[in-house]
């Protein structure tokens, strides 16, 4: 009990509500998996099934006809598709952040939600993937991005974003996948040991590949878990400094921005704990997991969620201070015309919702009620879209020569693919939750007061 | 618990973990040669022609020079394919029975011009000028290969564009002398002396810029 | 190929005592190494440092694989670039140089990360034999609670000086909930 | 009314039981142009049909078999197939055929195009041209540069005349009443219309004005033969008023004729002399001459305009006026006044009227007044007055015998025909050319009248409104596919072969003509030659040759004439323009700027080039002025119903700066019922409106409606979507801040001739980091536009979409910002909206240095050549559309969806085989014509030598009227490019990014009076410095 005294001192609730041993723990997520589909779940799938049609439908149609059926143009080239491009990974970078970054800064009360936070990273990915490829004029030609030796002799130019996203977003989705899938090893173990029937055991059997939990196997384990954590870090950093380049490299007033790095990052990372808490809000009620999710972490996320709120709020101001102090007409006109131009709506919208909005977490209040921390949430999630409509949009449609100024506004088609995608996230994620165990069992199992009663060298408190 | 897996698995296993790398590999290198084969390039594919006619007969046994049909080849772009009187020409006098021969005839009776089927045919995008090349010496068995020993014409490049750099790439490879262009047996004695000479002569540096052949 | 046989004449791989706390396996441990028993196979459902020290630790080779491969990431990915640009198809380019190391910096540290962790992965399951989905461990039906929550402790017949009946001794001496054949 | 049907058609080939005219009009009234097209495309099919075009014109029977369609089928194919052929690596294309000559033509090279003058008419005018033929197929226009009318350049219509011989709406077969004939039947029919009147048939012909001797000679010949019949000269924008003018100044015809090159001072009353009328291409040649500010050469004119609808001449004033039709004569008459040393009187025009006239006087015999051809009469009787008594005449200004044969007022001479008609007293209708039933005025409801003939037959390009109503209709040859001759605005006459046997079996209006004489048919080569025979004396065949050769017959500009001044029409010009309105709404009706008076309503090239000052495509909306805008409460698109005395239109609005306020303006050519698949419906038919008393202004009621009218604009997008900053020229404050376009008064210059480098952000190039590349070894590209002598007459704009293939996107697509021309040319208003200074800036790709785009395209589809250029490679570009983004000049066009029509034939034809045809997802953009560079580099490298100076042109150079553009190498510092870009005031745009553009402006120089009075809300008037 030492770790909780002085929280419970602090008056925090705890990382694990007491009482639990590693055999209850064992049972009660495994059960999630192993017992018999709740009837809800089939209808929550099958409404977000249904609504992955409309990516299908769209991008069929898309292929079809062209981007034209698309709201861009020139000058706005770019539209609805880069934009949720940006969203997604953006909510991807939670997932890494909670299971890698905490990781690293011991902060145990990652256990429980870092395995569908990394699911949920997985999954925004995939859906992020999607766009890059279809907004393509050629899409059938997106493999001359990658460089392989072909009968033209030519390779692809190396100094460009695009061929940097090509390879920051591939990498990303590997070792992500692959830091998952480690993690999983063990509790696969458990779910071959617990599950009754033969196809289950031979499915979770090979995913467990035999693991049995032997000491040097958790040694190794654990180093290559670090390290694994230790290599995620500076990449999930590295990969929104890398789709922020698209913009900053790019010399389009309002693109063209030395902050864009950081400020992506800081934005990737809000957007992420907005989706986290989304998602988890709702899946501790489904499952009744209050006693693992609690609210502490509730709360630590929020509090997370409010830093990097702040953080992105100080991005909007240096970009404004920059606007006048830089002297530069361009950056000039280009503010004034995100507040006062034809996209002033989105522009102000989005202060709402990602720097007024989040200032309700100062309040305990609002902190200790999942629900308003959920509603925050929403806000959030918008906001962030809205912040890169105003990136994309606002910036292109009036740049350098006013006689090249245009306007931009989504079809249905854009529509249908944006919401499309939510819809193949969701039903990703509903599968997982159905056949994965959502909750990592196994480090459950060392937060538990009995591991810490055997004495150990401190650090593997959180591993 | 029961055992799931009988031992044989653990190697099953490890062979698939290991095996999948080179199944990557492996499919790379299929899909670059096929890509490159002669299925796609149709290199060395002999062409069916409504007449089979035949340059090895018209080249070496009757030593009828290029230019006789492909007129346009020293001054134009496109070398030129002969109009049917150019067959008549000869052919009015010698083979004017001839079955084989049948359909220049009847394409000059109906004034209904023959319909050849292109050998070296370049996508639309690539824009080639067989003057210029001609001018600087490029000896047309060097793309066309030994055409006078082809009873029916073939495609002997692959006419890919990694082909077509590696000449512009390094023409002292592959220039010979001007009058020796037409000439298909000609061979140059020590390429390695000649060929910057006639570069530095002739004044050759092939671009490799996009806009020289897609515009 | 082992020398001995189970009761029911099966050939035998282990003895295996099932403990019901940590304390135990860790005290068991220490005890069996004292007892100079070096093959020793401890499984607990979650790590426990202790244990690895109590049955004599090693340090794991892996940080070196996994620097290993980030090395040849790096290399691979910065040649791979810089040969495509100056020399496989030199273009002029907005007119930036041919060798721009800078931009070429981005793609060559994604490609590090790719490998160092490809690295860390395989070097994992190579180093604890994985896949591995066969073993004489899962022959014993308790076993399964090893994912759960009990720790095992197996002496395997590899030991230089197994003794069925010394080793059953010894680790019934332990106070295991139980002490099982392990039938290879 | 008996229906029009000829004793002898019973018996013509494949006649079965004629419709009446009603039935056949009943089926088609109504029905859209394409509707109206399936109905004779149904005929088509027939096997009669098919026997006929095999009888008519063989050459075509590939065409219209299963050739055509297979070709068809076989590229919906190939469109298809490309996405699955390139998801697999291996693309591996299909076979192909390849076609030789079975004889070929001896001056037949395959690949090498050839040149052949000729010459193009419009309204009678011809203006002489080289066409550029591909095997036989003509793809390109050019100017001909021994040509008085072209000096080598050309106007917008004649860059797109090559779509209009290959439109696939063209008349593609004699028809009557609805059914498919042949040329027998009529030429069968017409004889034995003739012989069954031996006294002579009622017969009318009508004709746009006429200047070429053939036709006239032979419209002669009818008239003599025909002692009942008469001829009608009609045309709906001719010159009737200036006409009437000279005949009541000079009592007599005479063509007028300006000499800008030696002018001074030029004053316009409301003429749009650099973009409209036969001598508009030399004429803005010469009075540019005269714009073009050099270090050490800064004798610039001063331009005047007086304008009632702003025009791309007036945008180039140094100082406009805008002017209702009223106070336009009122400032006639000040000036006149003035310049007899009178007091021109009091207001504010007057007052500008005593400044232009000091003006005048100093440069007695160097000045120049001009009226338009559509002010009024009196108007243009004082501006003959002037330029006599300012001692102008003989210098800037001359007068020569008529150019037409017979200089008709088409108005009157129309109005005659159509109460002929009405009152029952034609037999036979023949227009030839012209569409009378949709462009004559609304007031003698010609097409009424036309019920009222026993026979209307109607030679035309294409089925029109006219047509509808005719009982024959006729294919029209394209001047591509006809012998005829035409003088040009000097006299000039000009030649015009045919390139292409006709692709229709068109007639020209002479052969059809032929039809009606004793000596029957004849071939239009035939009567060529007669003609000429009979001229040119012996040695024919010789002169004939070099005739043909130069595309023009030489010594033949009509000879000058003195033209003495009668004082008393001076007067009575007086007394009128004191008549003309003084308040109240007027409506000015102007022809199109580029679909000219509705014959071009079907060219898509046309439709979609933007109108010089509105960058409207598609439509000819009301302008109206600001002012007007704001007390009715209009908008942009907003939809009101215009009330011309009695006849009503309803049409949108569109805010036009620089219009008066109490005029609005609505131009000809739109609203066709019957034009094609392009023309059909697009903008409002202003002729419902147009009356023969008032053919160019009348008294109009506006009334603001609820509805709204979606229009498409290549600039302005954002503000036609809702009416933000609508009024505050935000976009024209943005342009001067930013100083896109930079400025100076002659003075500033001389005092200061580098003034564009000391406004606006420099940037020192040599703060670069990264070492720069190396282009000082052969050839380095690069292209000057002086900004002083484009006054946006477009015609580069469709040169360049012609030379390069580029597809027409339509209003939708141009509405959401689509369009895809590569050269724009972009218009910035300067002050206040009302009465705004006006600027053009040509934009092309800039062939930046350190090219934004390039650096950002993934997969290097647009990468830099040794000679500087910016290469785009369509076939290797993915379509991530980074680069047009990252492109501050907003130079990249891209193909949304497969814009480029590859289904119709015809249209394949047309195009230019040395540029590569875009598909969709690609991007593209201006290449500086790099096939031209290309070819002019295999030529030069052939022959081991550079290549020269003014080697290669490119299209928009080659086009432009003026020589505003030019095109070269940097590395010679003696090309006229080098030297254009060493002059003082030569700056780039948006250098401050560090792009170092290759493409570089010569800055603005404008030549204000000193003494024009400043007023209030003044800006604009007068250039400031940007």
């Amino acid at each position: 009990m030492a770790e909780l005294t002085p929280d419970a001192r602090m008056g925090k609730p705890p990382v694990v509500a007491p009482g639990y041993t590693p055999g209850s723990v064992t049972d009660k997520i495994s059960a999630i998996v192993l017992t018999r589909t709740p009837r809800w779940w089939w209808v929550a799938f099958g409404l977000s099934f249904l609504l992955m049609q409309a990516l299908l439908v769209g991008v069929a149609y898309l292929f079809f006809e062209g981007v034209g059926i698309w709201g861009v143009n020139n000058p706005v080239g770019w539209g609805f598709a880069i934009i949720n491009f940006v969203w997604w990974i953006g909510i991807g970078h939670a997932g890494t952040l909670i299971s890698a970054i905490l990781l690293l800064l011991r902060q145990e009360w990652r256990t429980s939600i870092n395995r569908f936070a990394e699911a949920m990273t997985l999954f925004a990915v995939a859906c992020a993937g999607v766009f890059p490829l279809v907004h393509l004029g050629r899409p059938w030609l997106a493999y001359w991005l990658l460089p392989y030796p072909n009968t033209m002799g030519l390779w692809p130019n190396f100094r460009s974003p695009l061929i940097w996203d090509v390879f920051a977003v591939s990498t990303y989705a590997t070792v992500s996948a692959l830091f998952w899938y480690v993690g999983l090893i063990p509790d696969m173990a458990t779910l071959r040991d617990r599950s009754r029937r033969r196809w289950k055991k031979i499915v979770y059997g090979f995913a467990a590949m035999g693991w049995r939990g032997h000491a040097a196997h958790w040694h190794n384990y654990e180093v290559a878990y670090l390290l694994l954590a230790g290599l995620a870090t500076p990449l999930v950093v590295s990969v929104h400094t890398v789709v922020s380049f698209d913009f900053a490299v790019g010399q389009i007033p309002g693109w063209h921005a030395t902050i864009f790095p950081p400020y992506f990052v800081a934005g990737a990372v809000f957007a992420g704990f907005a989706m986290v808490l989304t998602l988890a809000v709702p899946l501790r009620q489904a499952f009744a997991l209050q006693d693992f999710i609690t609210m502490r972490h509730i709360q630590n996320m929020a509090k997370v969620m409010l830093t990097t709120g702040l953080i992105v709020a100080y991005g909007y101001l240096i970009e404004i201070f920059m606007a006048f102090y830089s002297g530069n007409q361009y950056e000039e006109f280009m503010l004034l015309n995100r507040i006062q131009g034809p996209y002033k709506l989105h522009w102000w919208a989005l202060l709402l919702c990602n720097v007024l909005a989040p200032q309700a977490i100062w309040l305990r209040k609002v902190r200790s009620s999942p629900w308003l921390v959920f509603l925050v949430a929403m806000f959030v999630n918008v906001g962030m879209w809205l912040e890169r409509f105003v990136i994309v949009v606002t910036s292109l449609s009036r740049e350098f020569l006013p006689s090249s100024w245009g306007t931009y506004s989504g079809t249905r088609w854009d529509w249908a693919i944006f919401v499309g995608t939510i819809g193949l996230f969701l039903s990703l994620l509903f599968l997982f939750v159905r056949f994965l165990p959502m909750i990592s069992i196994f480090e459950m199992r060392t937060i538990l007061p009995e591991a810490k009663s055997v004495h150990q060298r401190p650090e593997e408190a959180d591993a | 618990m029961a055992q799931i897996f009988h031992r044989s698995t653990n190697t099953v296993a490890k062979v698939t973990l290991f095996g999948a790398v080179f199944f990557v590999a492996v499919a790379g290198w299929v899909a670059a040669t096929l890509d490159r084969s002669a299925y796609s390039t149709r290199q060395g594919v002999v062409r069916e022609q409504p007449v089979p006619f035949s340059h090895d007969h018209h080249v070496v046994a009757l030593g009828i020079d290029c230019r006789y049909c492909h007129t346009a080849v020293e001054t134009e772009a496109f070398a030129g394919i002969p109009p049917t009187t150019t067959c008549i020409n000869c052919h009015k006098l010698i083979w004017n029975e001839s079955d084989m021969l049948a359909p220049v005839r009847a394409s000059l009776a109906e004034d209904t011009p023959i319909r050849w089927t292109r050998v070296h045919d370049l996508p639309d995008f690539v824009y080639f000028d067989h003057s210029i090349h001609v001018a600087k010496g490029v000896g047309c068995a060097t793309c066309h290969g030994r055409v006078d020993q082809m009873p029916l014409v073939y495609q002997a490049a692959s006419l890919q564009m990694e082909w077509c750099l590696e000449c512009h790439r390094h023409p002292e490879r592959y220039v010979g002398p001007r009058e020796q262009v037409f000439n298909m047996a000609w061979k140059a004695p020590d390429q390695a002396t000649l060929g910057p000479a006639l570069v530095a002569e002739y004044h050759v540096d092939p671009r490799t810029d996009c806009s020289t052949c897609h515009r | 190929m082992s020398r001995f046989l189970t009761r029911d004449g099966k050939r035998l791989y282990g003895l295996m005592a099932e403990f019901d706390s940590p304390e135990k396996l860790v005290h068991a441990c220490e005890a069996a190494s004292e007892a100079g028993y070096t093959r020793l196979g401890a499984y607990t459902p979650y790590p426990i440092e202790a244990v690895w020290e109590a049955i004599g630790h090693h340090r794991s080779k892996l940080p070196l694989i996994v620097l290993a491969g980030g090395l040849a990431g790096a290399a691979g990915g910065f040649l791979l670039q810089y040969w495509a640009s100056v020399h496989a198809y030199p273009l002029n380019i907005g007119g930036r140089p041919l060798d721009s190391w800078i931009a070429f910096l981005v793609p060559a540290f994604e490609t590090t990360i790719l490998f160092a962790s490809f690295a860390a992965v395989l070097g994992m399951f190579f180093l604890n034999g994985l896949p591995q989905p066969y073993h004489p461990a899962f022959n014993v039906p308790r076993f399964a609670e090893a994912s759960r929550d009990r720790y095992f402790l197996m002496i395997t017949t590899k030991d230089r000086n197994f003794e069925p009946a010394a080793v059953r001794e010894l680790l019934a001496g332990l106070g295991p909930v139980e002490v099982n054949e392990v039938e290879d | 009314m008996t229906d029009g049907i000829f004793p002898s058609t019973a018996t013509a080939p494949g006649a079965r039981k004629d419709l009446s005219l009603g039935a056949v009009r009943e089926r088609l009234a109504g029905a859209p142009g394409r509707a109206y097209w399936r109905s004779l495309e149904e005929a088509a099919a027939t096997p009669e049909f098919e026997a006929m075009v095999h009888r008519e014109f063989p050459q075509l029977a590939g065409e219209w078999q299963g050739d055509g369609v297979s070709r068809r089928n076989f590229l919906r194919l190939m469109s298809a197939s490309v996405a699955f052929g390139g998801l697999t690596a291996c693309t591996r294309q299909p076979l192909e055929r390849i076609v030789p000559y079975v004889a070929q033509p001896e001056e037949i090279v395959p690949g090498r195009p050839l040149y052949f003058a000729t010459g193009m008419e419009r309204d009678g005018y011809a203006v002489g041209l080289l066409a550029e033929s591909h095997m036989g197929r003509p793809t390109k226009i050019e100017g001909n540069p021994e040509h008085p009318a072209s000096g080598g350049a050309t106007d917008l219509f004649a860059q797109a005349s090559v779509l209009d011989l290959y439109d696939p709406d063209r008349n593609q077969t004699v028809t009557q009443l609805g059914r498919i004939r042949t040329w027998r039947a009529f030429e069968e029919a017409i004889a034995g219309r003739l012989a069954a009147a031996p006294a002579g048939l009622r017969l009318r012909i009508l004709t746009p004005p006429v200047t070429s001797p053939t036709l006239a000679g032979l419209i002669a010949t009818v008239l003599a033969e025909q002692p009942l019949a008469s001829w009608h000269q009609y045309a709906p924008v001719a010159a009737d008023h200036g006409i009437e003018a000279a005949r009541r100044a000079f009592g007599r015809a005479v063509a007028v004729r300006h000499d800008f090159s030696r002018a001074d001072v030029v004053v316009s009353l409301d003429a749009d002399f650099l973009t409209q009328g036969p001598g508009a291409v030399p004429y803005a040649g010469q009075f540019m001459s005269r714009r073009r500010a050099r270090r050490g050469a800064t004798d610039l004119n001063r331009f005047y305009a007086v304008e009632t609808t702003p025009t791309a001449t007036g945008s180039v004033a140094d100082h406009r006026v805008a002017a209702t039709t009223g106070e336009l004569g009122a400032f006639a008459a000040a000036l006149a006044a003035a310049v007899d040393g009178g007091t021109p009187g009091g207001g504010r025009l007057a007052e500008l009227a005593a400044v232009v006239a000091r003006d005048l006087e100093r440069h007695r015999g160097r000045g120049l007044v001009v009226a338009g051809p559509h002010a009024p009469v009196a108007v243009q009787v004082i501006a003959h007055g002037l330029n006599e008594a300012l001692g102008n005449v003989g210098a800037t200004v001359s007068y020569h015998e008529p150019v037409e044969a017979e200089p008709q007022d088409g108005l009157a001479s129309l109005a005659r025909l159509a109460a002929d008609m009405s009152a029952g007293q034609v037999d036979v209708l023949l227009v030839l050319g012209g569409n009378p039933a949709y462009d004559a005025p609304a007031d003698l409801d010609f097409a009424a009248a036309m019920q009222k003939v026993e026979t209307c037959i109607h030679l035309s390009l294409h089925a029109d409104e006219t047509s509808e109503y005719c009982h024959w209709n006729l294919p029209a040859a394209h001047y591509l596919e006809a012998w005829e001759d035409h003088r040009a605005f000097d006299g000039t006459v000009t030649l015009t072969q045919p390139l292409i046997e006709p692709l229709y079996g068109g007639r020209s209006a002479a052969e059809v003509l032929t039809l009606f004489t004793a000596a029957g048919p004849r071939s239009g080569a035939e009567l060529l030659q007669a003609t000429w025979r009979r001229r040119l004396g012996d040695g024919f065949d010789a002169e004939w040759r070099r005739c043909l050769h130069d595309g023009f017959v030489p010594d033949t500009a009509s000879p000058a004439l003195a033209a003495p001044l009668d004082a008393g029409a001076l007067a009575a010009a007086r007394a009128d323009l004191a008549k003309l309105p003084a308040a109240g709404l007027e409506l000015c009706f102007r022809p199109d700027p580029t679909v000219y008076d509705g014959r071009f309503a079907n060219n898509g090239w046309l439709q979609e080039c933007p109108k010089p000052l509105s960058k409207l495509t598609w439509d000819n909306p009301v302008l109206v002025s600001p002012a007007l805008a704001e007390e009715r409460g209009l908008v942009n698109e907003q939809k009101v119903r215009l009330t011309v005395d009695g006849r009503s239109l309803e049409a949108a609005v569109w805010i036009h700066p620089g219009q008066p306020d109490g005029a609005l303006s609505l131009s000809l050519g739109y609203g066709r019922r019957r034009s094609g698949r392009v023309g059909t419906g697009a903008g409002f038919d202003a002729n419902r409106l147009r009356t023969t008393a008032n053919p160019w202004a009348a008294p109009v009621d506006l009334e603001p409606l609820a509805g709204r009218y979606p229009l498409a604009s290549t600039q302005l997008h954002s503000n036609i979507a809702a009416d933000r900053f609508q009024g505050t020229n935000l976009e024209g404050r943005e342009a001067a801040s930013r100083h896109l376009i930079r400025q100076a008064t002659v003075e500033e210059f001389e005092r200061q001739p580098d003034f564009p480098h000391h406004v606006g952000h420099g940037l020192d190039e040599s703060l670069s980091l990264m070492p720069g590349w190396d282009y000082s070894e052969g050839h380095a590209w690069g292209l000057s536009v002086d900004l002083n002598t484009c006054m946006s007459c477009n015609a580069c704009v469709v040169a360049c979409q012609a030379e390069n293939n580029i597809p027409v996107v339509g209003k939708d697509e141009v509405a959401k910002g689509r369009e895809m021309h590569w050269i724009r040319i972009d218009r910035y208003y300067e002050g206040a909206l009302d009465d705004p200074a006006m600027h053009h800036q040509p934009v092309m790709c800039m062939h930046c240095e350190q090219a934004p785009c390039e650096v950002v395209c993934p997969v290097a589809a647009t990468v830099h050549g040794d000679e500087g250029l910016n290469d785009m490679v369509y076939n290797r570009c993915v379509g991530t559309r980074y680069c047009a983004n990252n492109c501050p000049y907003k130079v990249r066009r891209f193909n949304f969806f497969k814009y480029t029509d590859t289904e119709t034939p015809s249209l394949e034809m047309m195009r230019n085989p040395d540029v590569t045809v875009r598909g969709r997802g690609v991007m593209e953009k201006c290449s500086y014509c790099v096939q031209r560079i290309s070819q002019a580099r295999i030529a030069a490298r052939k022959e081991d030598r550079r290549v020269r100076d003014g080697e290669i042109r490119t299209a928009c150079q080659q086009v432009c009227p003026t020589g505003a553009i030019v095109f070269g190498d940097l590395n010679d510092e003696t090309s006229r490019v080098a030297r254009l870009k060493a002059e003082p005031h030569d700056y780039g745009l948006l250098t401050e990014l560090g792009t170092r553009p290759r493409t570089t402006y010569l800055a603005k120089v404008g030549n204000p009076n000193p003494e024009w009075p400043a007023r209030a809300s003044g800006a604009g008037e007068s250039p400031h410095h940007g």
